[in-house]
């Protein structure tokens, strides 16, 4: 369906975005292996990320519905 | 039935116009978040959550990106009315 | 119309990029309100950016007149 | 009018192409607004208008970046031809 | 042929799923490109070829980006299963 | 044919991501020329990223035929 479709592309858009954003916080020099301090600072950055979403949906749903209901 | 009248379809319409909403509010989610990820959690350190210190930045964040959006496009508005 | 449609995109895309622009350069930590200083400095910001526009407009369009007489 | 008949209409077509070339025009005007507003008016201060020094970067920010365009696209195009 | 029976002919549908596909991965070495130029070649001074430390750094780069991915990918599937 | 017209569409792209990478790297006040220091660098800066695009290419290659090779 398209809805279907349209979630698996915003999937993909923010495990995209996450990619980016932890990458480049946290592997400085890039070497044979991801280290464990590396992991770690992958894994804490993107659960982070992943709240921030949900706090910014949450704020910005608030702020449509309250402009809605001063017009 | 044919493109055209499918194209013309009433409810077909609402639906689209509705998807297209939805996709342009989750567009913009992503792209607050990123905005007010790098505003609000450079210091975060090692926390395994979000601090109530964080969460408050996020929401002023998200609130005021939107002030600051609605503060350009009046005065853009003013200016082209004024032709300058 | 077609070209009223694309005037409409470029303006919401000038519009989008001053936001992120201006937001970045004037809101360093996002608080209760916008303080009067975030304001004038997202007003001058913006005024700034739309003069950028015209001149770089202006210098594009000239430099392409300029490579067509060339040829 | 079918959709493909249409599509192979000459005045439509033109009319198509020069869109299309205003579209790439309009994305080239905001992709160097972009790039030389940061090149020329970081240490801008609060003055209200562009200085005159402003404004002749913002000129020479254009020119450059098309002659560094320029450059690049003439090099590459000799790589490819020497088969490096 | 009608677009209908054209868009179902499984010929052209392998075509463009190819084309799709190759279509992404060239897209992808663009984004990867632009990352890891930017971690690997920063101070690279004026050499007029790669270096075998660069080199070595690029290929990393792009080994590690990807295990980054997959880490962020098993981790959020995890969180959707959990219901988190 | 839709296979040249992708290879365009990327050789595009590519201009225009190294013309930008290069360009801010390069020229840090424009002037009224390209001076000569600024060509050299804006050369060695594009050879270097095309070099780089290579890598990267063959890499990416590699590990997503290991990928399939796993499963």
């Amino acid at each position: 369906t398209v809805q279907q479709q349209l979630a698996i592309q915003h999937a993909q858009e923010l495990l995209q975005k996450l990619s980016d954003k932890c990458f480049k916080a946290c592997v400085q020099k890039p070497g044979s292996t991801l280290s464990s301090s590396e992991q770690k600072c992958i894994s804490q950055c993107s659960d982070r990320y992943m709240e921030a979403w949900n706090v910014v949906s949450r704020s910005y749903a608030d702020r449509i519905k309250r402009e809605q209901n001063r017009h | 039935m044919s493109l055209g009248s499918l194209a013309s379809d009433p409810e077909l319409q609402k639906f689209v116009a509705t998807k297209e909403l939805e996709n342009q509010i989750t567009a913009q989610v992503h792209h607050l978040t990123n905005i007010c990820f790098d505003k609000c959690l450079e210091s975060s350190g090692s926390a395994s959550d979000l601090s109530a210190r964080q969460t408050v930045c996020l929401q002023n964040c998200v609130e005021r990106f939107l002030d600051c959006s609605v503060l350009i496009t009046n005065r853009t508005v003013q200016r082209i009315q004024q032709g300058r």
